[in-house]
């Protein structure tokens, strides 16, 4: 057990290297750049000063020579300072992760509650009007263009209904509201983003719950324990839930890429400060530190996020805890 | 009598694939095994599962890789250059299901290897693919049918006019009838009888029914664990088993006549 | 002795995809006595399986059946699965081709018996659930039983999860034990070895015993009397110690078909033909098409089980009694 | 299952048609502007009302469809391309080259997927060929996985054995024994891979990095109109609806097909 944790930690260093690799070529290869966009509108900018700028950043070095170099800041866990702002990227990553974590994790559980609710009971009630009516509404949410129910949404809950509020973390007055209200402020802020994303998420997993239940209910176990004279309950909550919900840690697992980073339209909608529009506003801002940085980070936390995953799969597992 | 098959410290091992931890083991499947099979005869390959039998017989059709040792077909090491020699040695499968292609029509099965190795076409190719399926006892009305619309027996019996089409010396079936049941067994082994005797095909035999090693083969080869514990003609191996393990194969042949 | 099972005019169809229907049964009549062994032989798709199950009524959704099964003189085709919990497990046992896959791979063999006692007999005390569980593993002939208990399925070989199986099946004491081609996927040396703890288990335990199978000659080895069933319906019941004591054709070519190891034939007999179609039911026997006796009168009328010379079978002309 | 693969192929039938025929359906240019006419209300004259610009929204949504559609189609068969060679090399010849390309696959999975379509449409440009390619490039890895998967579990089974025992050559074997054998699974994963391209392409446009005004994408059509969302509802709820339904009879039809192919579900 430990040697596997070590030598999938171990692992983990190719697949950085092959991600920053990656991310590195494309901002650097392809045509446009920082210097080029945010310094050649200003005409008064000379040749002279583009030279002076590009090597201040050390971009007028050879590629893999810049590579090496942020490599080399990279293992001493400095990513450098933004283009932009001149401030520290792990200082603006680490201002951003909260908000991108607690709205993640909060629709990741949320999500993946209600599907394993709804995956088992169509399961069990196949092709019943019940089964029919959720594969129907959990097809809708993967099929609605998120940003346009949130639009939909904001306009009626938040500017026709004003229940909730419409953008960023928390309120304006957050500062003077005592911690009672402040959790309750938050909250509020958090119930349509992460409704929406949730939404958004229900179908895939429900669905494979289901098919996992059904196929689970159709094995000779099953019929075993029927001939044990057990009872259904037993049967469908202990024998049948506990085998069709394992694969469901290898699905959680899966669903991490994307989740840190990848949200940023919907960030972008609801003002959002996470860790998506830093990487979103530093794209569009040819910030390669801070798009260094967030990817890294992002990479690593989902390889991390895999790793628990297939080690508490394993311990759950026996057929793979004992060998 | 001349020999169609030879095979000298045949070794083949088997790495376990380690999925999570622990680490891998090797597992000697076929540990130097020695045996020839001469031309014509049915030599029988009798072992419980994870004896190695069917690893021999995969490494003899070139479908697996070998560590050690040879295989020699009429005296001269397999390689499967040639179309020739790829053609001489044929297959049979204990899956009846997933030994056709499930997308290709009984027609196209049988006479793409017809097509690919003699060259034949037209009216030629149709009158060999009717002899074919007349030999295996079916005919032409299953020409235009999927596997899926067959029974076992009929796909096994697809399996075997593919492998004759290809006019091959030496047969290796592998557990051909254990998933057939009784009644169409018999009409399939009764078909590599005559196909032995009036098309002199040699066969190897795989299987763990010992009732039907004794009516079948010449020749008998025990394995167990990768190894050959027994070996010799058939009506000697059953009047006067050597190892302890084959006495306790044909004691445990249900309703054994063996045990009084 | 008592009647302890009762199948009257049992009708099961199963319907597929396409709306067709598969008749696996056919006005099935049986009857067995309390402590008696009894085999039903037949080659697949002819219903034995179906048979097994509907005994426990444990049939598919898809499945619709008529007739009646009593056990015990008890009705349990209108019982449903809660009604049903003091018959499976209490009364009959049942045992499952493919060991392997029927036992949950994640919960260990101790949860596994333990389970099932605990919820019938409502028993919670963990050191008389082990010592319970421990001897009915060594009563299946387990050795190391304590280490066994502790293990998970997958750690075990064939025929020890089959004994496991069987132990968990006998762990509340049945009148009845049905195997369902339990040896068909062990190895020779392994199927021996089970049959022969069968054989034990079922004077030592006084079982009703029921095997199913398709080998005709693992059927001898434990029962006398022999169920042949065909495409649906019995064929021949009555007691067959080898081929000279069938009566019906097909059981006469069962014998003759499976090679002995006797006398080397080099020539293998064969029974013509493909199963019929389960699909359709034919106003003649079923049998007909294949029958080496066949007679014309036998493609006309469709039969009855009736006694011959010793057995009962299902033919106008049985190989022997009523001879015409 | 026939009910889903139905309902989901008639509603993109249905659309498909409108954008083939969007010439012969409205007789408005799309592009033509009238600024008497801006930001009409849904009448009989304009079925969907007017854009800021005075354009028939109705014209544009047809001629949207046409980009729209095309992108997701064409980047998915880009996809489906590369994917299923990758795919099926990768499981064919299995050992230390299926370890290499899997690691590379894993690498890709591993950055928001997002992200790296947003990074590569700043720095390219977003064009419409630009974004198809991206889309493209960008969506393979599923269809790679799933083709491996199935070329792995396929190549053990018996026929393709027979095949090798034929001796047929390679590609002969991976195409007619394997590829056409799994080409139900493929044929899912290409109709889901549309749905999601297609959304993508709109997400895209939400940021401005989409299909570019004045070619009207419905992703676009949507983005102009959310600066008017409280006083011209139609910009915004029509191409929602369009985008939504789209997706919708995609991933019905993509999940009717999935259960059709699934031989599991098909015993029962």
């Amino acid at each position: 057990m430990k040697n596997y944790i070590i030598k999938r930690l171990l692992l983990i260093i190719p697949i950085l290297l092959g991600i920053t690799i990656i991310t590195f070529s494309i901002i650097h290869l392809t045509p446009g750049g920082f210097t080029t966009v945010n310094l050649q509108m200003d005409i008064r900018t000379s040749p002279d000063s583009i030279a002076r700028l590009k090597s201040l950043y050390g971009l007028d070095r050879p590629l893999h020579i810049q590579y090496l170099n942020w490599l080399k800041r990279f293992v001493f866990f400095d990513f450098g300072n933004s283009f932009l702002d001149g401030r520290p990227v792990l200082k603006k990553v680490a201002e951003r992760l909260p908000a991108t974590l607690l709205l993640n994790i909060s629709a990741l559980i949320l999500e993946f509650f209600i599907a394993i609710i709804i995956g088992v009971t169509s399961a069990l009630k196949r092709n019943s009007f019940y089964d029919k009516s959720m594969t129907v509404i959990t097809f809708i949410g993967y099929s609605i263009p998120s940003f346009w129910l949130a639009l939909i949404l904001m306009l009626i809950f938040g500017v026709k209904l004003d229940l909730l509020p419409i953008s960023g973390l928390k309120s304006v007055n957050f500062d003077f509201l005592s911690s009672g209200e402040k959790i309750i402020d938050i909250l509020k802020h958090l119930v349509l983003p992460v409704f929406i994303t949730a939404f958004g998420g229900l179908a895939y997993i429900s669905r494979y719950v289901k098919t996992n239940m059904i196929e689970t209910l159709s094995q000779q176990y099953i019929k075993a324990s029927y001939a044990k004279g057990l009872s259904e309950n037993i049967i469908i909550y202990k024998h049948a839930l506990k085998n069709s919900l394992l694969p469901v840690i290898t699905l959680l697992g899966l669903s991490l890429p994307g989740l840190i980073g990848g949200s940023f339209i919907f960030e972008t909608i609801f003002a959002w400060p996470g860790m998506g529009r830093l990487a979103y506003e530093s794209a569009l801002n040819f910030d390669y530190p801070v798009i260094m940085g967030v990817v890294t980070m992002a990479a690593f936390l989902t390889l991390l996020g895999n790793l628990l995953a297939d080690i508490s799969y394993a311990f759950v597992d026996p057929r793979i805890r004992y060998r | 009598m001349k020999k169609i098959l030879e095979i000298n410290n045949l070794k083949k091992n088997f790495r376990t694939e380690r999925i999570f931890f622990g680490s891998n083991k090797i597992i000697k499947a076929v540990d130097d095994v020695f045996f020839s099979i001469n031309s014509g005869e049915i030599c029988a390959l009798v072992g419980e599962s994870g004896s190695g039998k069917t690893t021999i017989a995969r490494c003899i059709a070139g479908l697996e890789t070998f560590d050690s040792g040879s295989i020699l077909f009429k005296g001269t090491p397999l390689i499967f250059k040639t179309k020739e020699e790829r053609r001489k040695i044929q297959y049979i499968f204990q899956d009846t299901y997933n030994s056709l292609n499930p997308r290709m029509r009984i027609d196209d099965t049988i006479s793409e290897p017809i097509k690919y190795h003699f060259e034949i076409k037209g009216q030629k190719l149709n009158e060999e693919v009717n002899k074919l399926l007349k030999k295996v006892g079916l005919n032409e009305s299953f020409r235009k049918k999927f596997p899926h619309e067959l029974s076992g027996g009929q796909r096994q019996r697809i399996v075997i006019a593919r492998a004759l089409s290809l006019k091959p010396e030496l047969i290796i079936a592998d557990e051909p009838v254990s998933n057939l049941d009784v009644s169409i067994q018999a009409q399939i082994l009764q078909l590599f009888l005559e196909l032995n005797i009036k098309d002199k095909i040699t066969f190897l035999f795989i299987t763990h029914d010992l009732r039907i090693v004794y009516n079948l083969a010449d020749y008998v080869i025990v394995m167990k664990d990768g190894k050959i514990v027994e070996q010799g003609q058939t009506q000697k191996i059953y009047s006067k088993p050597q190892s302890d393990y084959t006495q306790n194969l044909l004691y445990s042949i249900p309703a054994s006549p063996f045990k009084n | 002795m008592g009647n302890i099972i009762e199948i009257n005019d049992l009708c099961v169809n199963y319907r597929t995809q396409n709306q067709e229907k598969i008749y696996a049964l056919r006005n099935l009549k049986l009857i067995i006595k309390k402590g008696e062994t009894v085999a039903i032989v037949g080659e697949s798709g002819c219903g034995k399986s179906t048979l097994a199950i509907s005994l426990i009524n444990l049939l598919p959704e898809n499945a619709e059946v008529s007739g009646s099964i009593k056990i015990d003189g008890k009705e349990i085709l209108d019982k449903n699965n809660k009604e049903l919990q003091n018959v499976r497990g209490e009364k009959i046992g049942m045992i499952f081709q493919e060991p392997g896959a029927s036992l949950n791979p994640i919960f260990s063999i101790k949860e596994q018996i333990e389970e099932t006692i605990k919820f019938h007999k409502k028993i919670s005390d963990k050191k008389i659930l082990k010592d319970m569980s421990i001897n009915l593993l060594r009563e299946v002939g387990i050795k190391d039983a304590e280490r066994i208990y502790e293990s998970f399925p997958h750690q075990l070989s064939g025929g020890l999860q089959q004994r496991v199986m069987i132990a968990i099946a006998l762990s509340l004491s049945p009148e009845i034990l049905i195997a369902d081609e339990p040896t068909t996927s062990l190895d020779v040396t392994v199927q021996a070895q089970i049959i022969e703890l069968l054989n034990k288990l079922k004077k030592q335990r006084n079982l009703t015993t029921i095997l199913i199978t398709h080998d005709l000659h693992l059927a001898l080895e434990l029962s006398k009397r022999i169920i042949v069933i065909y495409a649906g319906e019995v064929v021949e019941d009555g007691y067959i110690k080898s081929e000279k004591d069938a009566e019906h054709p097909y059981t006469k070519a069962l014998f003759e078909i499976i090679p002995d190891v006797i006398k080397k034939r080099k020539k293998f007999k064969i029974i013509k033909g493909e199963l019929p179609d389960m699909k359709k039911i034919y106003e003649r026997c079923n049998f007909s098409d294949r029958c080496n006796f066949v007679h014309e009168k036998c493609r006309e009328i469709s039969l009855e089980l009736v006694r011959a010379d010793k057995n009962y079978v299902r033919c106008l002309f049985p190989l022997k009694g009523r001879k015409k | 299952m026939k009910k889903m693969i139905w309902t989901g192929g008639i509603i993109l039938v249905f659309f498909l048609c409108l954008a083939i025929f969007a010439p012969f359906i409205s007789s408005y240019d799309y592009k033509e502007q009238n600024i008497n006419l801006r930001l009409q209300p849904p009448s009989s004259k304009h079925i969907f009302g007017t854009d800021e610009f005075g354009r028939d929204v109705f014209a544009r949504m047809l001629y949207g469809a046409r980009v729209s559609i095309s992108v997701g189609f064409l980047a998915i068969a880009i996809a489906t391309l590369i994917g299923v060679s990758y795919g099926a090399i990768s499981g064919y010849y299995g050992g230390l080259i299926d370890n290499i390309m899997m690691r590379i696959v894993d690498i890709i999975l591993t950055i928001p997927v997002l992200f790296l379509i947003l990074m590569l449409i700043v720095y390219l440009g977003p064009s419409i060929s630009n974004i198809i390619i991206i889309i493209g490039l960008t969506s393979w890895t599923d269809i790679a996985r799933i083709v491996r998967a199935e070329v792995l579990k396929i190549k053990n089974f018996a026929f393709v054995d027979a095949a090798k025992l034929i001796g047929l050559p390679k590609k002969i074997i991976i195409f007619k024994y394997i590829i056409l054998n799994i080409s139900g699974p493929i044929l899912v994963y290409i109709v889901f891979g549309i749905s999601g391209a297609i959304l993508t392409e709109s997400g895209l446009s939400f940021l401005g990095l989409g299909v570019q005004p004045p070619f009207p994408s419905w992703g676009n059509i949507l983005t102009a109109g959310k600066d008017y969302i409280h006083t011209a509802w139609w910009l915004v709820l029509f191409p929602g609806i369009f985008i939504f339904l789209t997706v919708f009879s995609l991933n019905i039809l993509g999940e009717g097909l999935r259960d059709f192919f699934n031989p599991k579900l098909k015993r029962e």
